[in-house]
């Protein structure tokens, strides 16, 4: 399985899958930034991460994948600093086989980085 | 022994600061640590049930025993995404 | 809920998401032509759409998420006559408030149009 | 009255048609039209089972009445995506 991963403070700049000739599916996710934090307008939010110890994460989490499920390559960019409202702070691409993988190890790996991933979020007002 | 502790989040602003170092006595577990951590700053006891501690890049349990020059984490609940 | 249904023979042109202040999800499925059908080598497959009664059962379908589900957009875009092997001939990109709903609606479509949607597929050898 | 039944995928191969006509009694059901086309053409009688059935843009059952001018569709299972 292909994995690559950025965190980075500069705006995603999506590009096109890579596909081979046996796969068909591919499924992509955007966490996009809200105009409302707990009821609140915000104009963004900050993102810190603990970069070394959320790459071991996000490795750890990727290696569970490639054991549940026969996935070609996952790409992971996370923002860190600003980000501005309707800017995306995530960005995941899951290519797969078949479409039921991908949107299982694309949601898994959602959850699992929710839970174990060590960055952190502070609303700008 | 010496470990370095360092803060992330709004732990940061809790303790005021972004690390400290302990000496603490050959062998120690990672929960005397943070004990240790919290009579240093009180605001971080307030926290205790929800704080997640890592060694190094990997999570850890309080019966974790430590090694001279490991370095800990200690933060809130991530929100990544 | 908007919807944008496209079905045409053109290749499928990626736009950027549109994003309004209270939508923090994006998901976006690419189903792909392998370069296998039923273990055999093809250069692509031909679709044939009865195209009236398939936009009007995307419509029931459309209805059926925006009842279910707190859904911003659905644009949907199915390629009609050849399409090469490792060319899109189905993109759908569902934008909701939250990831949950975002990845269901999306699956349900998928699912739904794969059951009821009257387009075939013919092997290009 | 008078239906249109159109052949769609591979079902038009085995008609070797696009679509026929067929003159049927005054509140015919599509299960009986569909009876009397698979008289008309045998090969589409192997397909019986899978075969879906639709009435303008709608699925139907067999119990549904046609009406005069209805254009009835007989498809294999559909395969988009």
């Amino acid at each position: 399985m292909k994995t690559k991963l950025d965190l980075t403070p500069n705006p995603i700049a999506e590009t096109q899958p890579a596909m081979t000739d046996d796969m068909g599916a591919v499924v992509v996710f955007h966490g996009v930034v809200r105009g409302r934090e707990d009821e609140k307008s915000i104009r963004g939010i900050h993102y810190e991460a603990n970069t070394a110890m959320a790459r071991h994460q996000f490795k750890i989490i990727f290696a569970a994948i490639e054991k549940q499920w026969p996935i070609e390559s996952i790409r992971l960019v996370h923002r860190v600093g600003e980000v501005a409202v309707n800017e995306a702070s995530l960005w995941v691409e899951v290519i797969a086989p078949h479409r039921a993988e991908a949107f299982a190890a694309c949601q898994f790996l959602i959850d699992e980085m929710k839970q174990k991933v060590p960055i952190w979020k502070r609303a700008l007002n | 022994m010496k470990v370095t502790v360092k803060f992330w989040s709004y732990f940061r602003d809790l303790t005021e600061c972004g690390e400290t170092s302990l000496e603490v006595n050959e062998g120690e577990t990672l929960g005397n640590v943070h004990a240790a951590v919290m009579t240093k700053f009180p605001k971080l006891a307030e926290m205790k049930k929800s704080t997640l501690k890592a060694v190094g890049v990997d999570y850890q349990t309080d019966d974790f025993i430590l090694s001279d020059g490991d370095e800990v984490s200690l933060f809130p609940p991530v929100q990544g995404g």
